[in-house]
């Protein structure tokens, strides 16, 4: 049964690319679309259930590895996948009828975005670190064309960067894996499984520390730079500016988790060697400089596109912070709020997306009365500001709180800095020093709020530009905003059994068990 | 016929070291195609090296890594580098980041760091690799600063190409190269890469009518 | 007399279910705004009735309700106790809520067709709702969730008419300062969470480990900015004056009536409930200063005001100023043991909130009624009012008379507790608290007074006279529920200003265990007809007898008038105006009525005055018009707010340098980042 | 005599009394002032026939008012007599303590002021206007130093119940310790009362130049009965001023018992203070000038300041 689940997550998304290419009627394309991502996410809901059953597997002779974890960042994937083919519907459609991309080059739009889908799928369900490095390039190459779909000037631009910086940062990750290989073969002996996590994880106590600390810090800064973690953000604005609104959806909602993950698989290996608080402070350190520089450069945003990007990074720094402090309550927080950010940072882009066929302008000081203008899109682009500065009733509050209160209790682990050099020490775990922590904290996310919600309240209310259509008819594309918003709000309060369940293994799992 | 491990260990050094040579060759170099030229070489020796470590290992999977090296980095991507040099017609790079001297001392630098990290993790190595991995990373960070020093795309490929020699060159002779899955998917990464790359150099020259990387700055606070 | 638990219970479950109902059935009623309006309005009354019942049965209630929903997420519990304290705040909620509520049946017309009535009403329900939780949270996450919605709530209220460029703006400012309160508010409970290692309000009264005192301070700076975000403390009143008269008029009674109270609970909750009242003398005394800078400030400002709404925001920080002098002076006397004292003064600033809560929301659903008859804020355009809205001129005026503590209203009460409380400072050990509170007590008076002359120019200019603008000529007056909603509160101002002996031991409920000390059988004497805390020696007073000797004199006044004059008849005729005819232009202005006090301290308005004349051309001696502005000084934007934005702005301006868009630039980024965490942290 | 009767008795006497006095010592002042001015000046019993004539003129009212306009005097009259009844005159002991102690008197007092005001906005007039305003400012001036010099003289006495406190001191307690801060208080007091009853140097009865007037200028359209309460309401307030500081100052000869001997005593030597203090106060209305508006602070600052360091001088002495 599992086997069959897997094979579906692994074939689906390859079949609908090889047919998307020959297909040519976009009605085709879409329902292909609409029916593999269906498939997937029904064949995620089949692992979910095994393993929350009977725990972690491997599938097709150790080349696929399941647990908890992958579960969960691949309930994200689905989650987000089918919202995006649903808002693709309408958007492809529009975009084509206006003469933005030729018909035919749907095709090849489609094909990429099933690619970039299946890259993600492999990275999150394989078993050997090699193989998810594999992935994880793949989902560059998919991707930098799908950035650069409309190619304008700026667009290659944008392309060029993110192809350039990630590649690089792929190419430091692999020297983290070849280090992993280097030290997993004095114990394993040279075998192709040496890679596996189902292999390392059982031995990782006797893998030499001082080559994972080595290979963590390339494997972190490798993956942080798809990650977009300051310092190795900086292709993230410009990608997320000028890609094609779906795209974006899944950069910010899927990409950049899959790769958390990564980082967090490897983290669980070197834990086991080296003791938490070198990773941990690592992860909380670089979380820290996104969440302040994020916070800053909200401030001085000008293009709603832009705003989202930089909040992206800001989250994606607030969830670090939460698995770098640890213990229980900030990993959950930190899944947890990886999970919340996917919904709301893709809603985002999908109201990003409707704003610009209807106002035509990326500027935020173009748009305006969009209460009038596009109610719905409003209320969208309102939800996801709210969730997105952790307001309740949306479930960010909640994780957000979660994280900031183990960043207050457990302080950072400490003595990240003793180095063989024998550098300076200082333990970050006391009450004074955790508290001037969570003042940074607090301050860092009034200021994304106080950014944010000004920009977005300033397009929301108000009185629409004169020659802007006012009005908005119910399509297809507004059913995902609505679910989205339905299931932000309803994990504000109660989280479903299972999807708590996931979380709490998941928890379990990067707790080393 | 057998040679003597201590012996081995002596020739798949000096193939590293050759490696290292040519990454400093191509940072003092100014002229496009002779870096790519460079690059096709350094290629080679790694080939050499990879197909050292296989005959004195005798694990064969090495020779297919060997062959693919050959295959992809010796010819397919300098062919296309050339071409792309010779549509775009430029020459040499007038401008660097960092002028030739300043980075030859970097560089050194960086070669420094590089044993003075793995120092205490080289001794894990089999006897016949003892220094490749310094190596390794040396040319990885070698890489690395060319693309930071060099304004041209194509230059910046050079780089980028030169630090996926270091990886494969680590991943060889450190530790007798990956899983072979993990190898084929690493080429066919290097090569889409590589293509796209090309593609990109192409296009950006259409939009902008130089692929002189500084004039992408548009997109910027 | 007690109350059972289960009888508690159930009225907490139908309060939720009412306001739920009073949420979601706006929306499913038919497409008809006033149908829409009517069962929302409908719904929050039943619950703010059913609130009315659960606070009043709950201070009596031989111990709090407790309630605990099942934990759905990790660190979240839905956990509510409905101590006293917490029944009187829902019970002043409640009170204030009813009184909107009816209000509100008439009220909304005004918003037909404009705005979508059925969210207006929705997001009202949401708004009491958070506000009563609030109150009833027993726990710091659960707490901080209803206190940030209650925060939305009312922000979305505030932008209903988001059309206005000044709501918008108005808006964003509460918006952000109430989130920086927040931030200070989980600063606080954060701290606490540190030693207590949980959120449930239990373990932060009973922490694991002992605060250390460092951490006691930081507890109570965090708590009082945090809190006093919301109450509008001086200098973090900012936002009042923008975001109250932003709100339709029944949602600002409701802001300026009870949601500032809530921080006020918060304050009461963390320094006398979690920090078990043990606190060094100077935090009372912190709290002292700030609540008579407050009081002042705030009045002084609202002299200046002519836009009524505004007028009356800054009376709400004035009177919250009141309410903190009376806890601060509490928290002094709690420092040095003197419990009764304590008690009486934490008394006196709970009887003031309560009647505050009363008095300013009667106030604003006022000047809302002025509002829908007149369509303008603007006092200079009132005038006459009287004659044609005589309902809503009494009660405007009853409402004046208790917020300038007059007898025998109930703010009279209250400062007047307020006062005996400044007087005990005899008692205190230290010469110079001796002297710090009567002069806190003289500024207090002078708060009073100025308060008189700014509500007889808010009552006179608007309601006296003739008629000083169109607007005002053709004011009617306001329909059915309006009146009933003024005319509950101005009932409840009088009440409870005639009948402490009832307040006073119900209050004498929350303040007996927060401070130790039960004062209601010492405060009450001759049998509850007098208040004399202390002794009676020292101080009593009996605002019964107080209003029956008034009714008598008056009598008498009118007896002699008789007795002496015969019939008592009338002659009418027009004012003399020096020979001309009187127009409204010869009235004195709302400006001209306080420029004697804009001279007299004219230290604090700084005021800038600029008059430009436009002569005739024949001569120079004949002026064709004359234009007169003047504007006073705004400190607290000039000084504080805006250095702290710029500063912000100015940090985030020099960073964009990192992102110049050079790709060389990044790849060195990632470079270094490399290296220093290669040399550094293996 | 059972106690209510007692009670009532004593109240009707005290109104009685209040209310006869009252014009007296109006009539008194501007006797003095007249005599010092060396005119004749009008007989003692002036005002009361001035009262009697303006209850049986017939009221014209403006038709720009409200009821406001004509329930004031009402008021005033009645906040005023209130304020009478707290305070003691002939005796120590009012019936009446325990309903209210000299915070509940000033309060009252400041109740009629507050309508008086609205009235004087009432008519439209500029005049009421003006003196509306005026009035406000110099209220909210003397209110601080009133509250400051009351706590002084409570703090001597232990107590702020007026009866409690010329009881006391009427049996020669606290009054002898220390005279220091009562004095301090004492000048305090007087020009509260100077201000608060809108004599000269704060205010002008005599005048009617629109540009001095504060009191007068709020009353202007009163007429008929309405003004007769409205005076008389004055004088009463001038009244009950000068008997609380006659009584809580220098309370000797003040009936500390019901016995009708002491009573009579007690009213005799009542009449007799108030009446110097009224000399006094028509004599330095002819001593000094009206001060403008704007310098009326300065002299209330003083009064504030006078009673602080009463306050002080109380605690330094006592400790």
């Amino acid at each position: 049964m599992p086997m069959i689940a897997v094979l579906v997550l692994l074939i689906a998304p390859l079949l609908a690319g090889g047919l998307s290419l020959i297909v040519h009627r976009s009605a085709l394309l879409h329902a292909i679309n609409l029916t593999s991502m269906s498939l997937l996410v029904t064949a995620e809901i089949m692992i979910t259930r095994t393993v929350l059953r009977d725990g972690p597997f491997t599938e097709l002779g150790q080349l696929v590895y399941l647990d908890a974890l992958s579960a969960f960042i691949l309930f994200i994937i689905g989650a987000v996948g089918l919202a995006c083919s649903l808002y693709m519907r309408s958007y492809m459609d529009d975009q084509v009828a206006r003469g933005v991309i030729a018909p035919r080059r749907l095709n090849l739009f489609f094909f990429l975005f099933h690619m970039f889908l299946l890259a993600m799928v492999l990275a999150t369900v394989a078993n050997s670190v090699g193989v998810q490095w594999v992935a994880i390039e793949a989902t560059t190459l998919a991707t930098t064309f799908l950035i650069a779909f409309w190619r304008r000037r700026e667009s290659l631009e944008a392309g060029w960067k993110y192809l350039i910086l990630c590649s690089v940062g792929i190419s430091l990750a692999l020297f983290g894996v070849v280090l992993t290989y280097y030290s997993s073969l004095h114990v394993l002996g040279n075998v192709s499984e040496a890679l596996n996590v189902t292999q390392l994880l059982p031995v990782a106590d006797q893998l030499n520390p001082h080559v994972l600390k080595l290979a963590f810090i390339f494997i972190l800064v490798g993956y942080g730079t798809k990650v977009g973690l300051v310092p190795m953000h900086s292709w993230l604005p410009d990608a997320y500016t000028e890609a094609p609104a779906p795209v974006v959806a899944m950069l910010a909602g899927v990409l950049e988790i899959v790769a958390v993950y990564a980082i967090l698989r490897m983290r669980m290996i070197v834990d086991h060697a080296v003791s938490p608080s070198f990773t941990g402070g690592l992860l909380a350190l670089l979380g820290f400089a996104s969440f302040v520089t994020a916070a800053f450069f909200l401030l001085i945003q000008h293009n709603y596109k832009r705003l989202f990007a930089y909040s992206s990074i800001e989250h994606m720094g607030i969830a670090m912070i939460g698995f770098g402090v640890g213990g229980p309550l900030g990993t959950f927080g930190g899944l947890f709020h990886l999970l919340n950010h996917a919904f709301a940072k893709s809603m985002a882009f999908f109201a990003a997306g409707n704003i610009h066929r209807r106002f035509h302008s990326v500027e935020i000081s173009q748009v305006q009365g969009l209460a009038i203008a596009q109610p719905w899109t409003a209320m969208a682009l309102m939800i996801s500001g709210l969730a997105l500065s952790a307001l309740p009733p949306f479930a960010s509050f909640v994780s957000e709180v979660q994280i900031v209160t183990a960043l207050a209790a457990q302080g950072v682990p400490g003595q990240w800095l003793t180095s063989n050099g024998g550098m300076v020490t200082f333990a970050l775990s006391d009450q004074f020093s955790s508290l001037s922590l969570t003042g940074l904290f607090l301050l860092c996310s009034v200021l994304a709020f106080s950014a944010l919600l000004y920009r977005i309240t300033g397009m929301v209310w108000g009185t629409p530009p004169e020659g802007i259509v006012r009005g908005e008819g119910w399509t297809l594309g507004h059913l995902p905003i609505v679910v989205l918003a339905a299931a932000l709000v309803g994990f504000g309060f109660f989280l479903p059994q299972p999807l708590r369940q996931l979380l709490e293994h998941a928890t379990q799992i990067l707790l080393l068990h | 016929m057998q040679i003597s491990p201590h012996i081995g260990s002596q020739l798949v050094d000096l193939c590293s070291a050759l490696l290292l040579l040519t990454c400093f060759a191509i940072v003092a170099q100014r002229r496009l195609s002779a870096c790519v030229d460079l690059f096709a070489l350094q290629s080679a020796f790694l080939v050499l090296t990879a197909a050292l470590v296989a005959f004195l290992t005798g694990n064969p999977h090495i020779y297919i890594a060997a062959a693919l090296t050959g295959v992809i980095k010796v010819v397919i991507i300098p062919r296309v580098l050339k071409k792309v040099i010779e549509r775009l017609n430029v020459k040499r790079e007038l401008v660097m980041n960092v002028n030739v001297p300043a980075g030859l001392l970097i560089c050194g630098a960086l070669v420094m760091l590089a044993f003075f990290i793995t120092q205490p993790i080289i001794p894990l190595g089999f006897l016949l690799t003892r220094d490749s991995l310094a190596i390794a990373l040396a040319i990885v960070l070698i890489g690395f600063f060319t693309m930071i020093a060099r304004q041209k795309a194509v230059s910046q490929l050079v780089g980028f190409l030169v630090m996926e020699n270091g990886l494969f060159l680590g991943a060889t002779a450190a530790t007798y190269g990956m899983p072979l899955i993990v190898e084929l998917g690493v080429f066919f990464d290097v090569l889409i890469a590589a293509l796209i790359a090309g593609i990109y150099t192409n296009r950006l020259q259409d939009a902008f009518d130089n692929v002189d990387t500084n004039h992408l700055t548009t997109l910027k606070e | 007399m007690s109350v059972s638990t289960d009888s508690l219970f159930m009225l907490f479950w139908l309060l939720l279910a009412s306001y739920a109902a009073g949420i979601l059935l706006p929306f499913c009623a038919p497409r008809k705004p006033h149908i829409q309006g009517m069962v929302g309005s409908a719904c929050s009354c039943a619950a703010s009735l059913i609130g009315i019942a659960l606070g009043l049965s709950g201070l009596v209630a031989a111990e709090p309700l407790t309630a605990m929903l099942p934990a759905p997420i990790p660190l979240l519990a839905f956990a509510i106790r409905l101590d006293p304290l917490a029944s009187f705040f829902v019970l002043t909620i409640s009170l204030a809520g009813l009184a909107a509520a009816i209000y509100a049946m008439g009220y909304l017309k005004e918003f037909h067709g404009r705005v979508s009535v059925a969210t207006l009403a929705a997001l009202t329900n949401g708004f009491l709702l958070s506000m009563t939780l609030v109150v009833m949270a027993d726990n710091g996450f659960f707490f901080l969730m209803t206190w940030e919605l209650m925060s939305l709530a009312s922000y979305f209220l505030v932008v209903t008419e988001h059309e206005k460029e000044d709501v918008r703006h108005a808006g964003f400012f509460y918006l952000v300062m109430t989130h920086v309160g927040t931030a200070f508010v989980v600063l606080t409970y954060l701290i606490l969470f540190q030693s207590a290692g949980s959120f449930s309000f239990e373990s932060f009264r009973h922490p694991e480990q002992a605060l250390p005192e460092g951490m006691k301070t930081l507890v109570f700076l965090a708590a009082l900015i945090g809190f006093g975000t919301k109450a509008g403390i001086v200098p973090l009143h900012g936002w009042l004056p923008y975001a109250h008269p932003a709100a339709p008029s029944h949602i600002s009674a409701l802001m300026s009536g009870v949601m500032i109270k809530t921080a006020i609970y918060g304050l009461i909750r963390v320094y006398f409930d979690f920090l078990g009242g043990q606190f060094p003398w100077w935090w009372g005394f912190v709290i002292l200063v700030i609540g008579t800078l407050s009081a002042i400030l705030g009045v002084m400002y609202a002299l200046m005001e002519h836009d009524l709404k505004r007028l009356l925001a800054f009376h709400s920080v004035e009177n919250i100023g009141i309410i903190l002098i009376g806890i601060g002076a509490g928290m002094i006397f709690q420092t040095y043991e003197l419990k009764e004292f304590a008690a009486l003064g934490l008394l006196a600033g709970l009887y003031h909130t309560i009647n505050h809560a009363l008095f300013k929301s009667l106030l604003f659903l006022g000047a809302g009624s002025l509002l829908y008859a007149t369509h303008t804020r603007n006092m200079e355009e009132y005038g006459g009012l009287l004659r044609r809205m005589p309902w809503t001129g009494l009660f405007f005026l009853i409402g004046a008379v208790s917020i300038s503590a007059l007898p025998p209203s109930n703010g009279f009460v209250s400062e007047w507790l307020l006062f005996q409380t400044l007087f005990l400072s005899v008692q205190l050990p230290a010469l110079f608290l001796k002297l710090i509170l009567p002069i806190a007590a003289a500024l207090l008076a002078l708060t009073g007074v100025l308060a008189l002359a700014c509500f007889a120019k808010a009552f006179g200019i608007s309601f006296l006279a003739l008629p000083r603008s169109a607007h005002a000529r053709q004011a009617e007056e306001v329909p059915i529920p309006m009146r009933v909603g003024m005319g509950i509160l101005a009932l409840l101002c009088v009440g409870l200003g005639l009948a402490p002996m009832i307040v006073v031991p119900l209050l004498d409920r929350i303040t007996g265990p927060l401070t130790g000390a039960s004062i209601s059988h010492k405060i009450l004497a001759l049998d509850g007809w007098a208040l004399a805390p202390g002794t009676v020696q020292f101080s009593s007073i009996s605002p019964p007898m107080l209003a029956a000797m008034l009714i008598l004199s008056g009598l008498l006044g009118l007896f002699l008038a008789v007795l002496l004059g015969g019939r008592l008849m009338t002659r009418s005729h027009k004012t003399w105006g020096c020979g001309l005819t009187l127009t409204p232009r010869m009235e004195y202005t709302a400006t001209g009525f306080v420029q004697p006090m804009k001279r007299v301290f004219s230290t604090i308005y700084q005021p800038t005055i600029k008059l430009e004349t436009e002569f005739l051309e024949e001569s120079r001696y004949f002026a064709k018009q004359r234009k007169f502005e003047f504007h006073i000084e705004p400190v607290f934007e000039k000084y504080l707010y805006d250095p702290v934005v710029n500063a912000f702005w100015g940090i985030a301006d020099r960073l964009r340098i990192l992102q110049a868009g050079s790709l060389h630039l990044y790849l060195t980024y990632i470079f270094v980042t490399l290296v220093i965490l290669l040399l550094f942290a293996v | 005599m059972p106690p209510l009767i007692q009670t009532i008795s004593l109240l009707t006497a005290q109104v009685i009394v209040l209310l006869t006095v009252s014009p007296f010592l109006v009539g008194l002042i501007r006797k003095v002032k007249a005599r010092l001015q060396c005119r004749r000046g009008a007989s003692l019993f002036q005002p009361y026939a001035d009262l009697a004539k303006l209850f049986r003129k017939q009221p014209v009212i403006s038709t720009a008012s409200s009821w406001i306009f004509t329930t004031t005097p009402y008021i005033l009259f009645a906040s005023t007599l209130s304020a009478g009844l707290l305070v003691p005159t002939f005796a120590s002991q009012t019936p009446l303590n325990f309903a209210g102690n000299i915070i509940a008197l000033v309060y009252l007092l400041a109740l009629g002021t507050f309508f008086l005001i609205l009235a004087g906005l009432d008519t439209g007039s500029a005049f009421g206007g003006m003196g509306s305003s005026r009035e406000a400012i110099v209220a909210s001036l003397t209110e601080p130093a009133m509250i400051l010099s009351i706590f002084a003289i409570a703090l001597t006495a232990g107590s702020t119940n007026l009866s409690t406190i010329v009881h006391k001191t009427a049996l020669l307690e606290g009054i002898v310790t220390d005279p220091s801060p009562h004095l301090m208080a004492l000048a305090a007091l007087f020009i509260v009362a100077l201000a608060e009853t809108g004599r000269v140097p704060v205010d002008n009865p005599a005048t009617h130049l629109e540009l001095t007037m504060i009191h007068e200028a709020m009353v202007l359209e009163y007429s008929g009965r309405y003004l007769a309460l409205v005076e008389w309401a004055a004088s009463l307030k001038l009244a009950v001023f000068l008997s609380l500081i006659a009584n809580v100052f220098a309370p000797w000869g003040i009936a500390t018992t019901l016995a009708p001997a002491s009573l009579g005593i007690g009213l005799a030597v009542y009449v007799v203070k108030i009446a110097g203090l009224a000399v006094l106060i028509g004599v330095i209305e002819c001593m000094f000038a009206k001060l403008r508006l704007f310098r009326v602070t300065d002299l209330l600052g003083v009064a504030f300041i006078l009673a602080l360091l009463g306050l002080l001088f109380f605690y330094i002495l006592r400790s």
